[in-house]
């Protein structure tokens, strides 16, 4: 897997970088590495080859929307806002955590320390 | 005997609304299979209207998850009685494989009475119809006391009393 | 003739109640400042006029020519009083610095003058001054009788619309004024016979039209109402050339004898055509429709009375008039095609109006197109068909501009998406209208009554049956989808009458009432009244048997229709009552509807409203496009018409 | 002008495509899975079958000597049967029968060391 | 202007997947459209926390009914490149066999929901009868019609005897003899093109920026198909990806339409080469490390991530399908086209809620 | 008056009872063509009397006004029909009907019963112009608009009127809610707006509305077969073959859109129309 690591200020530009090149946007992956760190991965494709830009970051320091670049991100934003709790500033279309998830889930089911557990309220 | 005549044709016209709680899509293409040449249900006069206001018979399948378990209670709130509920495919029954899974509440008995479970994953065309035929079942069962036109000029007793 | 006029003792005492009457009343309303007095004023002079009107029904035809007013020779006291008029319609010009209203009153002036000083010269016959036959007769009913119900539904009507307006001072006295003067001009013109008795009181309907359409005094009141002056006066000086040319003919301006002396000669027919102009402008044809839609600014029992029930009615009054002397002449079938035409274009025009007093500015251009089309058409039964449609269109039309105007003062629109659901709000004025809707589109009320005759009596006309099939299926659109919307949800099912004055009850129950009733009458009142019109060379169309109408090809059973029908309303009616039993359901939302009715769980579990709109078609209907189109070909329309007279 | 004429008209004057079930059956296909079986006679309560299970809808109670199985949650996926060393589990090539009520398949197990 | 705001689902007729639309239109001419999901969203990829990456095979089968034999097919290459597992030749023929029967009865389901969209129902009962010849394959040698469940790591659970591979070919025989015999009513006839064409255009670059797959990038004229990258036996069969270049609804019903053949095609070839041998490869130990894989399916490209430190459980399992990678040129399309062009153009982009939500 | 008495009671049970049988045959010719078995022929009045024994909910009440003064409207016009009555008549009391049944469903907020009453006004003002048309050239024909002076005129009209007849077919494919003109209330549920017009119409509601939705389309055969009223024969050969006809172009055609209905609806029905009625003109 090839993937070159960055930190979060650069990801827009990187972004707009590979949209200029003509990358296609693959999607996203989000990894919680511990209660507070999280792995991103942006996935892009050009010529069936894939390239992935890593980068970590934490719950508290926000990761700024790339759907000024590349608007079909903004599902898999709003997917990782709604199960990992974090937060992208910029987002064209924000659900505000409510893209999946109704007010019966409270806490980010993806989280490492959260109440991973199913919701069993009719348990 | 005309009691009679309108549980016949109770039976013999029952029509189906579906909803997709949150399937995988195999139970619900096998229901639509139903529908179509091979298996051909309108054969009982069934037919999917796909409106609540219209239907007598709610077919789930898949389980109910938090966001659709209000649209589901919506749903059997507008449909006129008498009704039947059948759940389709383990997903349905129970929650099957995803009974586990965080926004899963579980199987659709957890939040509408259900009158015939049909297991299966998916569950079969054939299975499907059997599910509706005891369905059926039940309608013959239950009681006439619907006020249809009928119902306009009958009613007023049934009301009052 | 004349012997008629000495067996009728009385008629000149009713028919100066009937036009003079008013006048005098509308100057004793004006110095009142007392609501008090100004209403008994106000209803005392309506149920005078009634009562006149309705004595003078055993009494036609009649003819009538006073010598004198307080010992003045009455030709004189008019004439000077039209030039008056004229004299004032200039200085309006002027104080508006409106260009073409003063050259239009300058050319009003001077082919008076010219008309006048032939007059004066040569061998000066004197003509009966005031004719009365049935179709006069029925045009003095409705604006008697319907005009006085418009009168008195305005007293609280502009009680409400002066504290609404927060206006400091009332001037509903010089509103009551130019209501009464009107209903005394009204007479007036259906009863002239001397044409320059007609011209007078032509200009003074105008006149009121202007101030009354001006009453509000908002820049665009008052440019509304400049724009109505400038084109009625257009019209009156079509009427002006053409009386200039039948005095060339005739050496009389004698309304009675041009038509019998019918003639297919070019210049007889250009003087009908131009009296024709100046009838299509009073009654907004297109292209002169741009008056009445602008006049709806006015309070709506203006538009009520002047614009739909009774003023816009003296254009299709002087066309029937006129029709039987042109008969046979291809200016007759070229009138029927324009009017057809009218009546689609309105429709289509109605379509894309959300607006609810636009819809009715353009059924009404609609329907004066159709009664238009039935009076080119020239044959018994088409000009039955048209008086029907006059007689019915001025009742409902009334009752619908009343509501509308009842339900604007509640609801501060009077855009038809703010009725939704009006039922829930105001249930009795919703019904009304609502029956009101019925009236207009449902047999066997009259209007159909009228639409079914004009069908059978064009169907060998095909350019004008065809325009009319499409026309009045645009109709149903467009009433359909109001009544449609009045009555959506929330209505529970409980039914709690609003308060409203009880004058407004009075004009819109009497309206209805009268709507009914005279539906159920229409086979005897075709009897009565009906045959009279049609002399002379006309035989009656159609015969009434078994409570309908009949001729030869088709049939009306209007009687044992409105029994069926009130049969099926009243079941209908039971299942309703019992029906406030049934489960209500909220309406489908594909499962999100949420317990707030009409609103749905949208997007980020938000609430959303799940508004619903009609359709307006704007990109067929749509006034910009299509008005230009139809202006266009409707000054087409009138270029051939005057070729068609030469 | 119109292209599928040709193709109902088929339709029209040929064989219906419906297999009337019911009353008609077919005979199902040999490797089906369908209803699972437990043969009672062979299992060693060992709790292969409930560990492999992905929908884990088997409960093997040893103390009780009871083989559990919930038909309503299990998915039919075979699993179970691939992982049962002695063969004690098989599937029917028919799907189980719809029912009114929930219920619950439960084996006595009568464990072959024991009866010896 | 009076405009309505229609709640296009969850429960509607046209959808058999929950997903609402809230369309604003004037005149049935749409003006804006927001989506709202979630009516499926299961949670699914979280169950890795308390399956085994073997039992996982058979969850991530259920992500989606239509193509779960792919969805397994692809976890399993994605788990089998992390243990550098290597599958026997047959039974990659066999994957191959068996994706494509899935991709055929997906696109004969598809053709006959959409030709249901514009209200050809004789149609769509047509492709219907087809389908079910695929799906009586299907069971006899999956056992399942529609939960293809083949596939374990390393390899697969059931294999094709040659009478069956013959029933296969037989039968694949009539089903393309049948299409034929439908290219005329469907992409031929007046009403369908009317209703088809130059209904939801995207031009090829708008479809790339928008990020979409599948048919639907290739109906705009972009020839990008992951068989290319020649997974599994892919890379030994003759393969072009069908593309067509209006971009519209007609675009990618031709699309489809071909695809249809073109799996017929596969599958023969496949069968002629197919080697014989073993089916699955023996697995020992435990993944770890990181994995990502693509298989496309008949919707698309989908995308398997999967990371695992040597535990019991994977750490995470991530999946982006197409349908996903679709929605966004959905919401571009629809705008300015008519409420009754909705159905015909949501689904024109085949969507599978079910996968999209997990 | 006996006699229409008697012509009345007959046409009330004739009309629903055949009304129903015919929808039955349409259900079972339909699934024929599509391979299928499809239902028994009494369906239709299977699901009439379900709906009549459930229970009534509805919306509004307004809307049950509505479903009677449809029904009752229906009725009315058949019943005209079978006395003989003028005919433009009979066309009016039935879009009474039509007019209820949309304001019935506009009472709704449902959107979707909206759209539904909307497509159906657009239906009506699609066919209503050909229909007047259809008695305008009757007229011309025969010399009169009366229905008992029709059925009595000695030659078929079929003959003189072919275009007028194929306009009608146009209008019978509308009303008939058939492809490509099922907009509003499509006869299955697959479409856009749900059941349109009918959505939230329900229970015993619905069955009035389908009772007279019987009424209508024997109005309109009836119609039709006034185009061939010499021998019976040739009347239910006419009624017959135009029927099947339209459940073939049911089966072989997409549903479009209304804009395309109003345009084909009006360039080609009055084309149709008009060309015919020239033609009796110029004769
Ligand atoms: S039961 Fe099986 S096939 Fe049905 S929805 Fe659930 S997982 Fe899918
Ligand atoms: S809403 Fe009515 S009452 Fe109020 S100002 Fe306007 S016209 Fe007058
Ligand atoms: S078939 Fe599958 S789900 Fe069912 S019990 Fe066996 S392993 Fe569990
Ligand atoms: S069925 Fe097989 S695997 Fe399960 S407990 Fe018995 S022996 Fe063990
Ligand atoms: S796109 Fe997703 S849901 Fe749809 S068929 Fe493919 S995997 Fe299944
Ligand atoms: S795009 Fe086509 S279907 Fe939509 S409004 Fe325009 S013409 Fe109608
Ligand atoms: S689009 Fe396909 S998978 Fe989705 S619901 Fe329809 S048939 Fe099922
Ligand atoms: S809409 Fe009706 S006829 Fe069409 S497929 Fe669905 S159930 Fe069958």
């Amino acid at each position: 897997m090839r993937a070159e690591t960055i930190t979060p200020d650069q990801l827009v530009g990187a972004c707009a970088r590979m949209k200029a090149e003509g990358f296609r946007f693959v999607t996203m992956t989000c990894t919680a590495m511990d209660e507070n760190s999280f792995e991103l991965l942006y996935h892009f494709d050009k010529n069936l080859e894939l390239s992935t830009l890593r980068l970590t970051t934490s719950k508290d320091s926000p990761v700024h929307s790339i759907t000024a670049v590349y608007f079909a991100a903004f599902l898999v934003e709003n997917e990782i806002q709604d199960l990992f709790g974090l937060r992208f500033p910029g987002l064209a279309l924000d659900y505000n955590r409510t893209l999946y998830l109704d007010e019966e889930i409270r806490d980010a089911p993806f989280c490492k320390n959260a109440a991973a557990e199913k919701n069993t309220a009719a348990e | 005997m005309f009691e009679q005549i309108t549980r016949g044709s109770r039976v013999k016209s029952p029509w189906l609304l579906h909803y997709d709680c949150s399937s995988c899509n195999g139970c619900d293409i096998e229901v639509i299979a139903c529908l179509t040449p091979v298996y051909d249900i309108e054969r009982f006069g069934i037919i999917n209207v796909g409106n609540p206001l219209h239907a007598d018979i709610l077919l789930v399948t898949g389980a109910v998850n938090h966001r659709n378990r209000k649209v589901l209670e919506n749903l059997y709130e507008q449909m006129p009685h008498p009704r039947v509920v059948i759940a389709i495919g383990s997903c349905a029954l129970s929650g099957g494989v995803f009974r586990e899974a965080y926004n899963v509440v579980g199987g659709v008995d957890k939040v509408i009475a259900v009158d015939v479970y049909v297991p299966g994953c998916a569950a079969k065309p054939e299975a499907i119809i059997d599910g509706v035929l005891l369905g059926l079942e039940k309608f013959k069962k239950l009681s006439n006391n619907w006020r249809g036109v009928g119902g306009i000029f009958r009613e007023a007793e049934t009301n009052e009393s | 003739m004349e012997h008629a006029v000495s067996n009728l003792v009385g008629t000149p005492v009713l028919l100066s109640i009937l036009i003079v009457f008013p006048f005098l009343a509308a100057l004793t309303v004006y110095p009142v400042r007392s609501a008090r007095l100004q209403t008994l004023v106000v209803t005392l002079t309506g149920a005078v006029l009634i009562a006149a009107s309705l004595l003078l029904i055993p009494r036609t035809p009649f003819t009538l020519s006073p010598k004198s007013l307080l010992g003045v020779d009455i030709h004189v006291v008019v004439e000077t009083a039209d030039f008056l008029l004229l004299f004032v319609f200039l200085h309006i010009g002027f104080k508006h610095n409106h260009t073409l209203i003063k050259i239009l009153s300058v050319l009003q002036i001077v082919s008076l003058a010219y008309l006048d000083v032939r007059t004066m010269s040569g061998e000066h016959l004197r003509v009966a001054a005031l004719y009365g036959d049935n179709l006069s007769l029925i045009l003095v009913l409705v604006a008697s009788i319907v005009g006085s119900i418009v009168c008195f539904q305005s007293i609280p009507y502009m009680k409400a619309h002066e504290e609404h307006l927060e206006v400091e001072k009332s001037t509903r006295r010089r509103f009551f004024c130019v209501l009464l003067l009107f209903l005394g001009a009204m007479n007036g013109v259906v009863l002239s016979n001397d044409m320059g008795f007609f011209h007078f009181f032509f200009e003074v309907t105008t006149l009121c039209c202007f101030l009354l359409i001006r009453h509000d005094g908002t820049p665009a009141a008052v440019a509304n109402g400049l724009r109505a002056l400038w084109m009625n006066s257009l019209g009156g000086f079509c009427l002006l050339l053409g009386m200039i040319s039948v005095f060339t003919r005739l050496h009389a301006l004698d309304l009675g004898r041009l038509i019998e002396l019918s003639s297919k000669s070019g210049i007889y027919l250009v003087s009908v055509a131009l009296l024709c102009f100046g009838a299509f402008i009073k009654s907004a044809q297109f292209p002169f429709q741009g008056w009445l839609l602008g006049a709806m600014i006015a309070p709506t029992p203006v538009s009520a009375l002047l614009h739909s029930s009774t003023m816009v009615k003296i254009g299709v009054y002087l066309v029937l008039r006129l029709a039987p002397g042109m008969r046979g002449a291809f200016l007759s079938e070229c009138i029927a095609v324009f009017g057809a035409f009218g009546f689609l274009a309105g429709a289509a025009l109605a379509v894309g109006q959300s607006n609810g007093k636009k819809v009715l500015a353009y059924s009404t251009i609609s329907n004066l197109g159709l009664i238009l089309a039935c009076a080119g058409l020239n044959t018994p039964e088409a000009f039955t068909a048209a008086i029907f449609l006059i007689m019915f269109h001025s009742v409902v039309k009334a009752l619908l501009f009343l509501c509308v105007g009842t339900i604007e003062q509640r609801i501060e629109s009077r855009d038809i998406e703010d009725m939704r659901g009006l039922c829930a709000k105001m249930p009795v004025t919703a019904l009304i209208t609502v029956s009101g809707v019925i009236m207009m589109i449902m047999p066997p009320f009259g209007l159909l009554l009228g639409k079914w005759m004009a069908i059978e009596a064009t169907a060998k006309n095909l350019a004008v049956v065809v325009m009319v099939a499409a026309g009045s299926a645009l109709t149903v659109v467009y009433w359909a989808r109001w009544a449609g919307t009045l009555m959506s949800e929330p209505f529970a099912g409980r039914f709690f009458p609003e308060r409203q004055p009880f004058l407004t009850w009075g004009a819109l129950g009497s309206l209805v009432a009268g709507g009914g009733v005279m539906t159920v009458a229409a086979p005897w009142l075709y009897r009565e009244f009906f045959t009279g019109i049609l002399s002379p060379g006309y035989s009656p169309p159609y015969v009434v048997h078994g409570g309908g109408l009949e001729n030869g090809w088709g049939a009306f059973p209007v009687l044992p229709l409105a029994v069926v029908a009130a049969i099926g309303f009243a079941v209908s009616i039971v299942a309703l009552r019992r029906a406030s039993r049934v489960r209500i359901v909220k309406p489908y939302l594909s499962g999100l509807q949420t317990d707030t009715p009409g609103m749905f769980l949208g997007p980020g579990n938000r609430p959303v409203k799940a508004e619903a709109s009609n359709y307006y078609l704007s990109s067929i209907f749509g006034e910009k496009r299509l008005a230009t189109l139809v202006n266009l070909a409707a000054l087409v329309f009138l270029i051939l018409i005057l070729g068609a007279a030469l | 002008m119109f292209p599928m004429m040709p193709a109902i008209l088929r339709n029209f004057f040929s064989k219906r495509a419906t297999r009337r079930y019911p009353p008609m059956t077919r005979e199902p296909f040999a490797e089906v899975r369908g209803e699972l079986k437990n043969e009672g006679s062979v299992c060693t309560l060992c709790g292969v079958c409930a560990v492999k299970c992905p929908s884990q809808c088997i409960v093997v109670d040893k103390k009780n000597a009871t083989w559990q199985w919930d038909p309503f949650a299990c998915v039919y996926c075979g699993v179970c049967v691939d992982s049962c060393k002695t063969g004690s589990l098989r599937q029917e090539p028919l799907y189980r029968k719809a029912a009114t009520g929930r219920e619950i398949v439960s084996v006595k197990i009568v464990l072959k060391e024991q009866t010896k | 202007m009076p405009v309505s705001t229609i709640p296009f689902g969850p429960q509607h007729p046209v959808l058999p997947e929950p997903i609402h639309l809230k369309l604003t239109v004037e005149d049935e001419v749409i003006k804006e459209v927001v989506p709202a999901l979630g009516y499926v969203h299961r949670g699914l990829e979280k169950l890795a926390g308390t399956r085994d990456f073997h039992q996982m095979v058979q969850i991530v089968e259920r992500v989606c009914g239509i193509c779960s034999m792919m969805h397994a097919m692809c976890y399993c290459e994605c788990v089998e490149a992390m243990m550098g597992i290597e599958t026997p030749p047959r039974a990659r023929y066999l994957r191959l066999i068996w994706s494509e029967l899935n991709r055929l009865h997906s696109h004969l389901l598809w053709l006959g929901l959409f030709a249901d969209s514009f209200g050809f129902e004789s149609l769509f009962m047509q492709f219907w009868k087809i389908r079910e010849k695929v799906m009586d394959l299907q069971e006899a040698t999956a056992g399942n019609r529609v939960i293809v469940s083949v596939n374990v790591i390393g390899g697969l659970r059931r294999d094709l005897s040659p009478e069956q591979q013959q029933t296969i070919l037989n039968i694949l025989d009539r089903v393309e003899d049948e299409m034929r015999l439908l290219e005329k009513p469907l992409l031929g006839d007046y009403t369908v093109m009317k209703r088809t064409k130059g209904k939801g255009i995207v031009s090829a670059a708008r479809a790339l920026e928008l990020g979409c797959v599948g048919p639907t990038l290739r109906g705009s004229g972009v020839a990008q198909d992951m068989r290319q990258l020649g997974y599994e036996a892919y890379g030994d069969l003759a393969f072009e990806p069908r593309v067509e270049k209006d971009g519209d609804c007609y675009s990618r019903l031709k699309v489809r339409y071909r695809e249809v053949f073109q799996s017929i095609d596969l599958i023969r070839q496949a069968m002629e080469k197919i080697p014989a041998g073993e089916i699955a490869a023996v697995v020992k130990g435990r993944p770890e490390g990181e994995g990502l894989a693509r298989v496309e399916q008949p919707r698309g490209e989908v995308f398997y991530y999967v990371k695992a430190d040597g535990k019991k459980y994977l750490e995470r399992i991530r999946i982006r399908t197409p349908t996903f990678a679709n929605v966004p040129v959905l919401l571009a399309m629809l705008p300015g086209m008519c409420l009754s062009d909705v159905p015909v153009i949501v689904l024109s982009i085949d969507p599978c809620i079910s996968c999209t939500e997990r | 008056m006996i006699d229409t008495i008697l012509v009345v009671a007959a046409t009330l049970v004739a009309a629903p009872l055949l009304g129903g049988l015919i929808s039955g045959l349409d259900r079972i010719a339909t699934a024929r063509l599509q391979s299928r078995v499809g239902p028994p022929v009494v369906q239709p009045f299977h699901d009439v009397i379900k709906l009549l024994n459930k229970e009534p909910v509805a919306v509004n009440v307004w809307q049950v006004f509505c479903a009677y003064a449809y029904l009752s409207a229906s009725m009315i016009a058949v019943v005209l029909f079978a006395l003989g009555s003028d005919l433009l008549l009979v066309l009016f009391t039935q879009a009474v009907g039509a007019v209820f049944l949309v304001v019935g469903a506009l009472s709704s907020t449902s959107p979707y019963s909206l759209v539904g009453a909307h497509r159906e006004l657009l239906q009506t003002l699609s066919y209503e112009p050909l229909l007047v048309l259809v008695a305008v050239g009757i007229y011309l024909q025969t010399g009169s608009f009366k229905i008992a002076d029709t059925r009595a005129w000695g030659a078929p009209l079929l003959l003189k009127l072919p275009f007028l007849y194929a306009a009608l077919g146009l209008v019978l494919t509308i009303k008939l809610r058939k492809s490509p003109f099922d907009l509003s209330t499509s006869h299955h549920g697959h479409q856009e707006i749900v059941k349109g017009l009918l959505t939230d119409y329900s229970g015993p509601f619905l069955a009035f509305v389908e009772i007279g939705h019987w009424f209508d389309v024997i109005l309109l055969l009836w119609l039709c077969s006034l185009f061939w009223a010499t021998s019976w024969t040739g009347m239910i050969l006419l009624v017959a073959v135009t029927y099947a006809l339209e459940v073939v172009t049911d089966n072989v055609t997409a549903r479009m859109n209304w804009r395309w209905m109003l345009g084909y609806a009006w360039a080609m029905g009055l084309t149709l129309s008009v060309v015919n009625l020239i033609w009796l003109h110029v004769r």
